[in-house]
């Protein structure tokens, strides 16, 4: 589109047109919309104003082509559903009618409104009139904006080699991708290649995960990276610089994997693979088809370990010469376009409670202990013996939701995968050994999948006995070391005590230990029970919310095989529609700069987390690389002369919008300013979840806590706000690295500056929430509501007066 | 693998360690005590007894705990120490 | 159980030379140690070996080995050695010899065996100093060490004998303490089966002299300054691995193959005969 | 390779006859480094050994080169190597050495006149004495003198003969004259000449005693490489070779052989020319160059009526002092012409006892003039 327009859209008067929402009855049923339309039209520069049913409608959006035509209008609002939803659309929507993108603003009326105050129809009305009054003051400072291009490199990282990973890698090789797959184990395989059966078809599992396994190992686009750890990363979507550090084996890959190495080795330990069932040596493989099959020597253990070769039994074992004790750790350097985090997931440690004696009593082990128990090439080479005495077990009770759906042990969620596990188990045994009598305790039986009912359906045919209600208590026989179990059967409302040669807990999944970290240096979300929190649970279900990361398999959630390797699949396409533009548009809300103000204080250049501004003393000029620029605007806020602010995130937009808030009964309300990533997503989900709270919060929307500079929060108290919310992601989950550190510290000073002019300091509240905690956004509203109530006029006043100066700066 | 270790190995009677015969030739020791310091398992430690050259020879404290490696007798300056695998019990294979 | 028996590498050990005369923690010792082993390893046929040291505490190993062993004047033993090689190529030459007995005195006839790439093993025990003779500053001493002739430091800058042959043309550098006593057996093993000049260095501590002057009182403080202060570099640039109290770099430095002195000089005695008897 | 050898007559000079006398003795490993007026030596063996399949080696120095052919000997081959006066002061270490590990070999000392580096091109003897008493300790040795170009072959040959015989360096001590003159040499077929080589053991090596002298004080040896897994050492040592550095029986056990298995030997050992000398009454006794002039200035006496006679000294260590003792008997006074300072003239005097000794020396360029030597002998008579 012409220049000349741009700069009318510039120059000319603003002409603003709004479009309040419905969605529904999901707005209009506790907001009148029609009176918020209506007071929207009474606004300075709205030239029109509306209210419709969907705006999201393609007839709505039709609409605001049309209009924008016909009204030659060059600002558009509309207010319904959170801009993390629906920006894209209408900003989509403007382009098309001729429109800048950046021209657009959004009030979100629904998850910080309507869904919040559901019994309130008045103050939803109320609250629903300010945000649009906000988003009209906003959009008549908006500017237009032209976005940078930021080339995309065509490689990707996979962290996580187990199926999800290993799927994602081959998809992303085949499509022709350079690929770092990032395993931290010896090998590749995860879970998948320790479980004897899949369900429902009852394949050998890791006969059909081998196959995939080699691939990986041979495919010439993917780079294996095993006993390998991330260890940073730097950089945006497209450009990820990430370190992995390679931890040695010690062991080259002259190795032939012969084996004569582990035959001399003085050490012998449990191996983790086979959840210690089995004995390894100190230099081993961790089991047959291991990938890559070189050996690897464990440092912890071997005699060695000091440095001295104390013990060279595997080095003149080995023909190749592949025993190597100088090898170091070292840390590879990698730039990727896209990350695939497919971490996976721990399994429950029932030890933790104690009613089933689990590492008291021999004879009660987990199920993947019995995966590894009833695999042919497992310690007991596929015989189901109990570990008390290697007999085999005549009586079997399976415990369901050991670890899944029970507050008792801290995992609310259902693990998804151990009904069908306990009934594909419950089968083999009946395959071996047919007069086993198995017993299956549980609360529900989840067969939801496709072919589970019939394999649920066969287990019953075949003898399986299931009882509903969980064990009370296991107890033991010392001599025999039978076990009893005691309960309810809450079908039959009886108590039972039954008696069973061996036990097998069904243990659920969690949150791997690991995944803080994996969250800290991708800088991604988590929900409460510890999983990675999609961007968006139906429409961007594999997607993180920061931009170029996407998940796969068990680190999102619990998931059988299956789901993983469909979801690795899904995950790999997202990256690959990135890789395969080769460039991604970066927001234009890189900082702008006013030399002539600039005093060349270099504090801007101090608190950038991306180094991307640079300083020259002389010139008293700061220079701004905005490919490096992750679009923070904490160098706006530390500014203290106006020299540098954040384009669409202008100090005259928040200043607009603050205003906008005080302007009327400013004393009961107070003005929230959340970050776009953790605490308006937050915000969002607390609607979401229809979370109640009341309504004297206005949410001013900044892309970082960083942005918010102490100026604006005075002039939300000179302007006789009651109170002011500041608040981000938690402090080392900051989506710029550590902007949130600046917040930290300017609210810090302005809780001194008001204990030092007697102010109450409560009326100033910091929150760190993440984009999983609407609860607690909501609770800090409602903690809020007495500060708010309590404040008294002559406070008001005197904040007033301390901050006056504050109103100065227009 | 994250999962804690709850039941011993099944095979761990199987891969039974090798028992060690520890030889000293007390009197060709001049007590530099290598092989009691650089021992991976501390199976040595000074005995009380005064060899032919006035030095405390080293005496086995627990058989059991060597496990074969031999530093000892590649270490020792004097050819005073050896250890050979006891005949009678060898590693069963696994 | 505990028995009094015969060592299984009294074999290669001359039984009436036994015990040898080196002090309790002498590193020699476990230099001798190490070098049987590899014999032992290799399953060395002794009729081929040639054992030729100079004087010192290590030249003592000559008469201990059981083998052809010769024990030559102070730092004579390269040029011995070089006519036992060059007068029968067959036989396996092996040097062992101190600090002070090749590098001092017997300087020159390194650098220019290891120039000629004569077909010789050297296997060097450094002590750091003179200890037969009661523990003078040496060729290696360590500058501000305290020895019987430097009583107030040493103030003579130690060769780096690592660079020194890699420098002279040895095919295989190597340098261990008596610490790294495999990779020792394994580096001995290695320079045995090589054909050109091959040189190993072990750091051997001498407590009961270098080592009471230099605050380090028995063997095993020695020791644990090996272990302390060693790093392994395979490899490395040979000019940076010079020894300091913190830091001993130790490993294989160089590894080549280069045409011996014996070999090319018997190809060239055919070729001569070939025309000789084309002339005929 | 035998056809490769010279035969008949050819004209050489000294170092060349010297270097093909070798050859044919059967030496087979040369160790050298530069030095007038032996390097001719060095340089023709530099050609002629490979031809025969036989070493030559340059060595760094002439303490090296004396080093290597013990090595070489203990290897099993006669070797040899070839000086002057200063490299002949450095090997005096290493000879030590050849002599306490019984090593048999050849050093060749072209004389020129010294000392230090003196007068490299000009004739000299001035290491006679070095020669026998160059290196520490007590030792019995064996030393040549030749007097032409064809001595310098045949005693070369002799030299390893006596070498391998008694396992003792031997010393062809010439001096540049000879060394550089030039002169018809006739070279015997190789079947004609009488070659020795060292003595075996006789026994299996577990019965082996490396240094176990037979009857005639000499151990047989055995070589590296034969199985018998000897030690040899510089160090005092008892018959098995191994040291015994604090024992005074060990010690004078092993000196004293060292030294009678040279005296005891030397009425086998020694040589000498007599001419002229049953009558008499004077005698000159000359060895090397100088013996020739000596002779003319005899025939020139016996012209004059003097009854004067020469005992040449082809050994001069050990000393011939019977034979000169004899000679003293019967003589009123004896003269000895020495390019030194007077050295052999000493022990001259030792064994002549009363009998009057006429030294003459003669320093620099040329050797005595018969005139000179002639004057001499007038004057005792």
């Amino acid at each position: 589109m012409a220049e000349n327009q741009k700069q009318q859209e510039k120059e000319d008067e603003p002409r603003i047109g709004v479009y309040v929402c419905h969605c529904g009855l999901n707005i209009a049923g506790s907001v009148d919309c029609a009176e918020v339309a209506k007071f929207a039209s009474t606004l300075p520069h709205v030239v029109l104003s509306q209210d419709n049913r969907y705006t999201c409608s393609d007839q709505g959006q039709e609409g605001i082509k049309k209009d924008i035509k016909e009204h030659k209008l060059n600002r558009v609002v509309v207010a319904s559903c959170s801009p993390r939803l629906h920006e894209p659309t209408f900003r989509k929507t403007c382009e098309d009618a001729g429109l800048n993108k950046y021209l657009f603003e959004m009030a979100n009326i629904r998850e910080h409104c309507s869904w919040v105050h559901l019994y309130d129809r008045k103050a939803g009305t109320e609250k629903a009139k300010d945000l649009v009054k906000m988003a009209v003051a906003k959009a008549s400072l908006l500017q237009p904006a032209e976005e940078i291009e930021v080339p995309i490199a065509r490689r990707a990282l996979v962290i996580g080699g187990g199926v999800a990973g290993i799927q994602a890698a081959l998809d992303l090789a085949d499509t022709g991708y350079r690929v770092y797959l990032v395993e931290k184990e010896p090998s590749i395989g995860g879970m998948m290649a320790r479980i004897d059966k899949t369900f429902p078809t009852m394949d050998c599992s890791i006969c059909i995960l081998a196959p995939k396994m080699s691939d990986v190992g041979h495919h010439p686009n993917i780079d294996l990276l095993t006993n390998s750890e991330v260890s940073e990363v730097k950089g945006y979507i497209g450009n990820f610089h990430v370190k992995v550090l390679r931890k040695p084996r010690y062991v080259t890959k002259d190795c032939s994997a012969c084996g004569e190495c582990t035959k001399v080795c003085p050490i012998i330990t449990a191996n983790e693979f086979d959840v210690g069932l089995a004995t390894r040596h100190g230099i081993y493989t961790p089991f047959a088809q291991a990938v890559p099959s070189t050996y690897i020597i464990d440092m912890n253990l071997c005699l060695n370990k000091d440095g001295v070769v104390v013990c060279d039994k595997c080095i003149k074992a080995c023909e190749r010469q592949a025993v190597n004790f100088e090898m170091k750790p070292q840390t590879e350097e990698i730039e990727v376009g896209t990350i695939v985090v497919a971490t996976g997931a721990d399994v429950f440690d029932p030890s933790i409670l104690p009613d089933y004696g689990f590492g008291k009593f021999p004879n009660v082990i987990t199920s993947l202990e019995f995966e590894r128990l009833i695999n042919a090439g497992g310690p007991s080479g596929g015989h189901l013996i109990r570990p008390s005495d290697e007999e085999i077990p005549k009586r079997v009770a399976f415990i369901q939701c050991v670890g899944s759906r029970s507050e008792k042990s801290g995992k609310p969620y259902c693990s998804n995968v151990c009904c069908m596990n306990t009934i594909k188990d419950s089968l083999l045994i009946k395959e071996h050994w047919p007069d086993t009598e198995i017993y299956v305790f549980y609360v529900d039986i989840r067969a939801y999948g496709k072919g589970f009912e019939d394999l649920y359906k066969r287990a019953k045919k075949q003898g399986v006995v299931f009882i509903r209600g969980l064990p009370a208590e296991i107890r033991e026989n010392k001599r025999t070391h039978d076990l009893w179990l005691i309960g309810e059967n809450t079908l039959k409302r009886e108590i039972y005590k039954t008696s069973a040669n061996m036990v097998i807990l069904s243990i659920g999944l969690e949150a791997r230990k690991d995944s803080e970290m994996i969250q800290r240096l991708l800088t991604l979300s988590r929900n409460q029970d510890g999983f990675f929190l999609e961007a968006h649970p139906k429409l961007r279900p594999v997607d993180a919310a920061t931009g170029g990361i996407f998940f796969a398999g068990c680190a999102e959630s619990p998931k059988d095989i299956k789901d993983s390797v469909t979801q690795a699949s899904a995950a790999a396409a997202r990256a690959g529609i990135l890789m395969a533009k080769g460039k991604v548009t970066v927001e234009a809300i890189t900082p702008i700069t006013f030399p002539e103000k600039c005093k060349a204080c270099g504090l801007c250049v101090k608190v950038c987390p991306y180094n991307a501004l640079t300083l020259d003393k002389d010139k008293k000029k700061v220079t701004v690389i905005e490919a490096a620029c992750g679009g923070c605007g904490t160098c706006a806020a530390e500014c203290a002369f106006g020299a540098l602010t954040q384009s669409h995130f202008t100090d005259e937009q928040i200043i607009a919008q603050i205003d906008a808030i005080t302007e009327k009964d400013a004393d009961k309300k107070t003005v929230a300013f959340c970050c776009n990533w953790c605490s308006y997503a937050g915000a969002d989900f607390a609607g979401v979840s229809r979370m109640q709270y009341p309504a004297h919060a206005r949410i001013i929307r900044t892309m970082c806590s960083g942005r918010v500079s102490t100026k604006f929060i005075e002039r939300a108290f000179a302007r006789g706000a009651a109170a002011v919310l500041v608040s981000g992601c938690h402090i080392g989950d900051c989506h710029y690295i550590n902007a949130n550190l600046q917040t930290q510290k300017r609210v810090d000073r302005m809780w001194k500056k008001m204990e030092q002019n007697g102010l109450n300091k409560e009326r100033l509240q910091l929150l760190w929430a993440s984009a999983a905690e609407g609860e607690k956004f909501a609770t800090k509203i409602r903690d809020m509501q007495s500060i708010v109530e309590k404040v008294k006029p002559e406070e008001i006043e005197k904040a007033r007066q301390v901050f006056a100066k504050a109103l100065e700066d227009n | 693998m994250p999962e804690k270790i709850r039941h011993p190995p099944i095979d761990k009677e199987k891969v039974q360690q090798a028992q060690a015969e520890i030889h000293l030739l007390k009197d060709q020791c001049k007590g530099c005590g290598y092989c009691i310091e650089y021992c991976p398992r501390k199976v040595l430690e000074e005995s009380e007894e005064i060899n032919a050259r006035g030095v405390r020879p080293p005496k086995v404290v627990d058989n059991s705990k060597c496990i074969i490696c031999s530093f000892c007798t590649a270490i020792c300056p004097d050819f005073a120490i050896f250890v050979e695998e006891k005949p009678t019990r060898k590693t069963k294979e696994v | 159980m505990v028995l009094e028996e015969v060592h299984p590498f009294s074999k290669y050990l001359r039984a009436e030379m036994m015990p040898h005369i080196w002090c309790p923690g002498c590193g020699n010792g476990i230099v001798l140690n190490c070098f049987v082993h590899a014999l032992d390893e290799l399953k060395y046929d002794m009729d081929k070996l040639v054992v030729v040291s100079g004087i010192g505490c290590i030249g003592r190993t000559a008469g201990y080995i059981n083998t052809d062993s010769f024990h030559t004047t102070h730092g004579r033993a390269l040029a011995f050695a070089t006519g036992v090689k060059l007068a029968n190529p067959e036989l396996d030459v092996v040097v062992i010899s101190g600090d002070g007995d090749l590098f001092a005195i017997g300087g020159n006839h390194f650098i220019h065996a290891a120039r000629r790439n004569m077909g010789i093993k050297v296997l060097c025990a450094n002590n750091l100093n003179y200890g037969m003779t009661g523990g003078q500053q040496g060729p290696t001493t360590p500058l501000e060490s305290l020895t019987t002739t430097s009583p107030y430091g040493s103030i003579e800058h130690p060769f780096n004998l690592v660079h020194l042959a890699a420098a002279s043309g040895s095919t295989f550098v190597a340098r261990w303490t008596t610490l790294h006593v495999r990779r020792l057996t394994q580096s001995i093993k290695k320079m045995m089966q090589k054909k050109g000049f091959c040189f190993v260095e072990v750091l051997a501590q001498c407590p009961e002299i270098y080592g009471r002057y230099n605050k380090m009182r028995s063997g095993l403080e020695m020791m644990s300054w090996f272990k302390r202060a060693s790093v392994v570099e395979n490899f490395s640039d040979p000019s940076k691995a010079e020894i300091s109290s913190d830091k001993i770099p130790v490993g294989e430095f160089v590894d080549i193959e280069k045409l011996s002195y014996e070999r090319m000089l018997h190809e060239k005695i055919s070729k001569i005969n070939e025309k000789a008897m084309e002339k005929v | 390779m035998l056809q490769k050898l010279l035969t008949g007559p050819h004209f050489l000079n000294g170092d060349l006859a010297c270097a093909e006398g070798a050859l044919l003795a059967g030496c087979r490993f040369f160790a050298g480094y530069p030095i007038t007026p032996a390097t001719e030596i060095a340089e023709h063996l530099s050609q002629r050994m490979p031809e025969l399949g036989g070493i030559y080696v340059q060595m760094e120095d002439e303490i090296a080169s004396m080093a290597a052919i013990i090595g070489a000997s203990y290897s099993g081959l006669k070797a040899m190597t070839a000086t002057s006066g200063p490299g002949f002061s450095l090997m005096q270490e290493n000879i030590g050495l050849a002599v306490m590990t019984e090593a048999p070999c050849v050093i060749v000392d072209v004389m020129r006149g010294g000392p230090s580096t003196g007068q490299p091109t000009m004739p000299g003897q001035q290491d006679v004495m070095q020669a026998k008493w160059g290196s520490h300790g007590d030792y019995g040795i064996i030393a040549l003198t030749p007097a032409s170009v064809q001595e310098m072959f045949d005693f070369t040959i002799e030299a390893f003969n006596l070498s391998e015989t008694y396992r003792v360096p031997t010393l062809l001590m010439a001096d540049e004259i000879v060394g550089h003159m030039w002169e018809k040499v006739v070279i015997p077929s190789p079947e004609k000449l009488k070659i020795i080589n060292r003595k075996k053991p006789q026994v299996p090596p577990e019965k082996y005693k490396a240094f176990k002298p037979d009857d005639d004080l000499v151990p047989p040896m055995a070589c590296f490489g034969e199985g018998y897994h000897f030690h040899a050492t510089g160090l005092t040592h008892d018959e098995s070779g191994y040291p015994k550095t604090s024992s005074s029986e060990v010690q004078s056990e092993l000196v004293n052989r060292l030294c009678q298995k040279i005296e005891k030997n030397a009425h086998k050992i020694i040589r000498y020319e007599k001419t002229m000398l049953d009558d008499a009454e004077v005698a000159v006794v000359a060895y090397g160059i100088v013996a020739r002039a000596a002779l003319s200035a005899v025939r020139k006496a016996r012209e004059n009526g003097i009854k004067a006679g020469l005992l040449r000294l082809i050994t001069i260590w050990p000393f011939p002092t019977e034979q000169v003792a004899k000679v003293a008997k019967q003589t009123k006074g004896i003269v000895v012409p020495e390019m030194n300072c007077g050295q052999l003239v000493r022990e001259v005097e030792r064994a002549a006892k009363e009998t009057p000794v006429t030294f003459i020396s003669k320093l620099g360029e040329e050797p005595h003039t018969p005139m000179e030597i002639l004057n001499a002998i007038e004057g005792v008579n």
